[in-house]
């Protein structure tokens, strides 16, 4: 679809017009800044209803087909928006991962009774989804699931746990890879994956308890809980490929998400202003030579890891040593937000020893907390170290460890 | 070939006494603060044992570093080391650290009368604490803007004062002030102080007790300011004492990091090995041993010196060293600790957070290793 | 979840013709530039392969940042670095750099007759050179003690000059000295040059051509003077474009050392193992990439920039976070090579050495990393 | 043996006293700074003339027994000796293979005819030693020798090469590891070991040309080199357990050598001279901030060095995970010193660029030779890498990787 130049731009000037008038005021306390830190109702209301919003000024799934309730327009709109939303630090949009896996994976391969059944509502936040991959005893090998799916007449029967489920205990629908056949030769074999509704019986969501001392994560437990067959997605016994395919769109490999960010990234930005508001040894922060060169050092790899984005767009200058810009993102931003927010914390000088609850503390306790939830990234979805591994191995062509 | 320094002019000097208080307060907080008793304190609003802390109490261990004169032990800071180093292993609560710092303080700069009344109290038991903090933040406790003013024949305290630890504990609080214009300190009952004078404050480290203090509305009469002419000398003295305690307690903490992190290494399994085989793992762990080495020796080093010449520069630059080099490997092995723990690590149940919390506590109170590092700058390349 | 940066307003111009000339940069100097050729020419005087220099010249690659009407192909210095970049790559060993910027130089502050005379032999091959670097060692290119004296209607030059790159087999030298209290720029012709006037100085990077220029003795025709008015500008130009230069060939350098390291770590052997499977030493070559990428984006941005215009904060902010990402990243690339290599890499034999001595040499051309962080820190933290 | 402290401190007066007035004065051109480095021959001389003129004075083996030319007294007195050589920064001792290595060990388990034919003359330098270990294709994996020697007669056959073998060039005697039995379960059995004249028929020494261009290192080739079998230390075929020994005294864990030192360790204290003198940007590079908190980082570290060392003689407080402090003294010691050159380097700014031989090189280039040369300690005698694994296996009990 041929995209209008002209068109975009001004498309681009009622985007910004509606942010501007409509971007949430101060709810009063303080917003998680990651799909993974919804802990409290209050937090999930306020942006279920943000996300709404959203929907409805039509800025959500604009390139999803209309049919399924998206805009049926061409993706440089969805940019534009998306551009313009990360551009404001706006709240993120709670219902990230039927947006941006879950959705994009039922367009992908879902049936015409799957897609009426769950886009719309997927859009419109009204059917929070969460992901079922990993399991207590091997949070990193998700190929070694071991949830029992035994295949009983026209139903599935679930036995088992997963974990680190984000938003399990607000959500209607989960992705769920598990187990049909456990003899098979490697365990890539006998995976199937489902589409299962929350409400089956037996299933039981105990939150955990984050280090911070909130919540967001859950454990799920299934005890005999029935799925009627049709919540298979792809064939049975292939549930890893369908695996690989969602984990493809959860990492950007694969385009084709509804739009918005599953995060509110700290920006060096924020921290310069943090530096210029508050001191250590009685004179500003921002002054000081060692924290001023450290300073540069953040803005500078900030710039470069947006610079790798634009320059991945650029064949000629990413066809060596190819897959390496996309493959690092994670394990870069997440370990450089880590670093980032231990900086913040030390430009607080003895103020930083307060915690989220305390009026003293700076922005709410946002930086404490940001220190402790930055390991959400460094850890999940694969470590850091993990990261390093497929890295090596893959762009690198190191023999495996 | 040998590289082991041959040449050491240093020497750090460890008693018998020190090596016997040590392994009876590794004893003593293996036993009487597991984990499980950490984490039961933590959510109680006082945050401490009583009865251990009597039996602290009656262990002499609130009166090593006092004269014997005051009911004492006559020993230095040094035997406070070996006493504070396990209780930080443990996450062991108490408050030990204000009250050996409060008794420094008294003896520093404490009039005759004033050692007399509090000294012996606090070697039996007697709960005390200091209020030196203020909310500008800055580490220098010289700096100072809470005022006592004269009025009727007494003193009137003006201000507020931040990070009171275990105050609502304390039968007494040495709060430091400007007195005609001068630092001072004023010796504040728990019978002074007004209704909402303490509020609780919410810190990093949950095993912490942390309040703020209203200084205005109490009073105090002029036998209750510490010697004028010591105070600048004591409020030193204080600043290093505190460090080499919370260098002591973060070299304990580190120690229960490595532990941690070596048990879940060596139990944890990922695709079919033991995550300790790992050398993305197992390396950054012995960089967290070879910290804590380093940061060891260097502490039992400033507490060597300590005792002996605390004014000197030798002495400041040992303790600053040992703090600057305590936090920054306590911050990176309870990093670690989290991250080495996966998803597990990320939870409140595991421990790792407990040490996490309570580096970023030793880092920020009396100064990080930056700001520690700048002083050092000026004394070692003057 | 996708981090992908949607946001970034950033981008990176990138022509068509850049990126041909990038294939055929790539392609010659891997061809024309095998390491055993790099290291027959470290051994030889002049250091350079003159055939090859008048192929590079007859490619037109001396006069892609050149104005059509001397000769040039009109293009910007953003097509001299994808030049610049696989020279680095293969350390091909060539006046390049230095005549590069002299050409810089002149199309800056040269005279239209200087520039008449000059750039067209330049781009046909004419090698010219800059000296710009004096004994105090200051980066700062305006810092010049150097004087040119009238003197019998000429000038008289006085002082000394360092660093100045492929001098003896330059048919000219842009040198900068002070006239008149103010920057200025004189032309010196090889013919100008007293016997003993260069000597070859020993500089880390074997396969560099460097000399002391000593200007005492050497006289000019004022004619042979830059344009006064134009002159601070320039000199800022030409450190902007040096650096620009010199992190295009650290990138090469850095994706070279990459290469030899990834080389090794895929064919050699320990207890049984390729070497490569170790994380420890896997790990940090995936750093060296990351760390490679990173600084290659910095400098094709910066590139896109520059041509632009130059003289704006934003470019000079995007060049200086080239150089000092660039040199940060080859610095530990080049370091860890060495040591991945093991015994191996302690030899002069191996090339790791080769790319240590780049980096080394890169690194303190034109500012290291931490006096561009200070200059940035003056442009982004204002 | 009961030593009188005021007999030590006279003796440490006297000690003083000679080395104020027998110093050696500069040579005139760059000593070396370790015994991996001696690359000419004005080098060797100077530093053999100077380890004879210090055993001749009485300093070096001085609790050595008298019967074979040592001095026959407690260890204090030598201890005194080193630690005022060490203070000064004097050369180092040439034949330390000899003084730390092979002598110890010949006085621990060698024959009576052993110590009589060589103790003396390692003491003298009249006999250098070298070390025949490390192998062209295992540098790390010592164990794995392949260097086999065939006994014949009353003769050993020896074929193979030996590499990385300092001194070789100058050397009257190797201890060597080699193969005298192909055909065991282990790679440790089978292995012998022995006191090899380096002037055997067949054997050839090739120099290593090193990174910096400089030589001092060589690899020695063995064809058909016979050694008499008296040679052998040990017994056939036991060779590991007396390397195992050896690397004990080469890595100081055991006691016994004769004193001075190996190498002129770079003190931070150099390096705070030279940021006094040199530039950057127009002011003493000591008035930068950063630089200032680099120069403090170093200071600590150097300090924490020495004082592991002092304290892993306290027992209380060495006794947890115990081992740590020695088994780290190489890794920390021989990365700071890679670290503390790299940063000496950039202190000089633009004209840290030169190199050796060039008039404008600060200190004749001492610091861009030092830079490249810290990797022989990084690398030689178990990589840095290998350090990890072996401290995280022995002290923490880490599984192998």
């Amino acid at each position: 679809m041929a995209v209008d130049k002209e068109e975009l731009q001004e498309f681009q000037k009622e985007v910004k017009a509606w942010f501007d008038a409509n971007a949430p005021k101060d709810p009063g306390f303080l917003l998680p800044q990651s799909f993974m830190e919804v802990g409290t109702d209050k937090q999930f209301h306020f942006l279920r209803d943000w996300q709404r919003e959203v929907y409805e000024a039509g800025y959500l799934g604009m390139a999803w087909p209309e049919d399924y309730g998206g805009g049926g327009k061409p993706q440089p709109f969805q940019d534009i928006v998306n551009r313009e939303m990360a551009k404001r630090s706006l709240p993120f949009m709670v219902n990230i991962i039927g947006l941006s896996w879950a959705g994009p994976l039922i367009l992908n391969m879902g049936t015409e009774a799957q897609k009426r059944a769950y886009i719309k509502n997927i859009l419109s936040a009204e059917d929070i989804w969460c992901q079922g991959f990993s399991e207590p005893d091997h949070g990193s090998d998700l190929a070694n699931a071991q949830l029992r799916a035994k295949k009983t007449g026209d139903h599935y029967l679930l036995n088992g746990s997963k974990i680190w489920t984000t938003l399990a205990h607000v959500a209607k629908y989960m992705i769920l890879l598990a187990r049909t056949d456990s003899q098979t030769n490697t365990k890539y074999e006998g995976l199937s994956f489902f589409l299962a509704p929350m409400d089956a019986p037996g299933i039981e969501i105990a939150p955990i308890r984050k280090l911070t001392g909130e919540y967001g994560f859950n454990q799920v437990f299934f005890a005999d809980s029935p799925l009627p067959a049709d919540c298979l997605m792809g064939e049975e016994g292939e549930g890893w490929m369908v695996a690989v395919k969602t984990l493809q769109f959860e990492r950007g490999a694969e385009g084709g998400q509804a739009g918005g960010t599953s995060m509110v990234r700290t920006s060096v930005g924020e921290v310069v202003a943090l530096a210029r508001t508050v001191k250590r040894g009685g004179r500003p922060a921002i002054e000081d030579a060692h924290i001023r060169d450290q300073l540069v050092r953040f803005l500078m790899e900030e710039k470069g890891m947006r610079l790798n984005g634009a320059r991945a767009k650029i064949k000629p200058l990413a066809s060596e040593r190819p897959g390496s810009l996309l493959m690092s993102v994670k394990l870069l931003e997440s370990e450089f937000q880590r670093r980032l927010g231990a900086f913040a914390l030390s430009l607080q000088g003895m103020n930083a020893a307060y915690y989220m609850g305390d009026p003293e503390a700076a922005d709410r306790g946002r930086w404490q907390r940001g220190l402790f939830n930055a390991f959400s990234a460094t850890i999940g979805g694969g470590t850091s170290e993990i990261q390093k591994n497929i890295i090596g191995e893959r762009v690198l062509g190191l023999p495996k460890s | 070939m040998s590289l082991v320094g041959e040449s050491s002019a240093w020497k750090i000097a460890f008693s018998e006494e020190q090596a016997q208080l040590l392994e009876v307060a590794a004893a003593f907080c293996r036993e009487k603060s597991p984990i499980e008793k950490v984490r039961a304190l933590m959510t109680e609003e006082k945050g401490f044992d009583k009865s251990l802390w009597d039996e602290i109490a009656s262990l002499g261990w609130l009166g090593v570093a006092a004269p014997e004169s005051y009911g004492g032990s006559g020993l230095s800071l040094a035997e406070a080391i070996v006493l504070a180093e396990p209780m930080g292993r443990r996450l062991f609560a108490s408050p030990f650290f204000t009250t050996t710092l409060a008794a420094q303080m008294l003896i520093r700069a404490g009039t005759e009368t004033q050692k007399k009344r509090w000294l012996p109290k606090i070697c039996e038991g007697t709960i005390a604490t200091l209020a030196l903090h203020e909310p500008h933040g800055d580490w220098d406790l010289t700096n100072i803007t809470a005022r006592a003013e004269e009025r009727e024949g007494g003193l009137r305290l003006v201000g507020e004062k931040r990070f009171v630890l275990d105050a609502a504990a304390a039968e007494m609080i040495l709060v430091s002030v400007l007195h005609k214009d001068a630092p001072a300190c004023v010796i504040v009952e728990k019978a002074a102080l007004p209704k909402a004078a303490l509020s609780r404050e919410t810190v990093i480290d949950e095993t912490k007790r942390s309040y703020r203090l209203k200084l205005d509305g109490i009073t105090a009469d002029c036998q209750s300011l510490l010697s004028a002419e010591k105070m600048t000398d004591a409020l030193h003295h204080v600043h290093l004492a505190a460090i080499l305690l919370l260098s002591a307690e973060m070299c304990g903490g580190l120690s229960g990091a490595l532990d941690l992190t070596v048990e879940y290494l060596n139990t944890r399994r990922q695709f079919d090995r033991f995550i300790g085989s790992y050398q993305a793992l197992k390396h950054p762990t012995v960089d967290m041993l070879t910290g804590w080495d380093m940061a060891r020796s260097h502490l039992y080093y400033a507490a060597s010196l300590f005792g002996k010449m605390a004014a000197a520069d030798d002495a400041e630059a040992a303790v600053r060293m040992a703090k600057a080099s305590a936090s920054d490997a306590f911050a990176f092995g309870s990093d670690r600790c989290i991250q080495f723990h996966g998803g597990m690590g990320f939870t409140y149940e595991c421990d790792a957070q407990l040490y996490r919390r309570r580096a970023l506590w030793g880092e920020y109170m009396h100064g990080d290793s930056a700001w520690h590092r700048a002083r050092l700058a000026d004394i070692l390349l003057k």
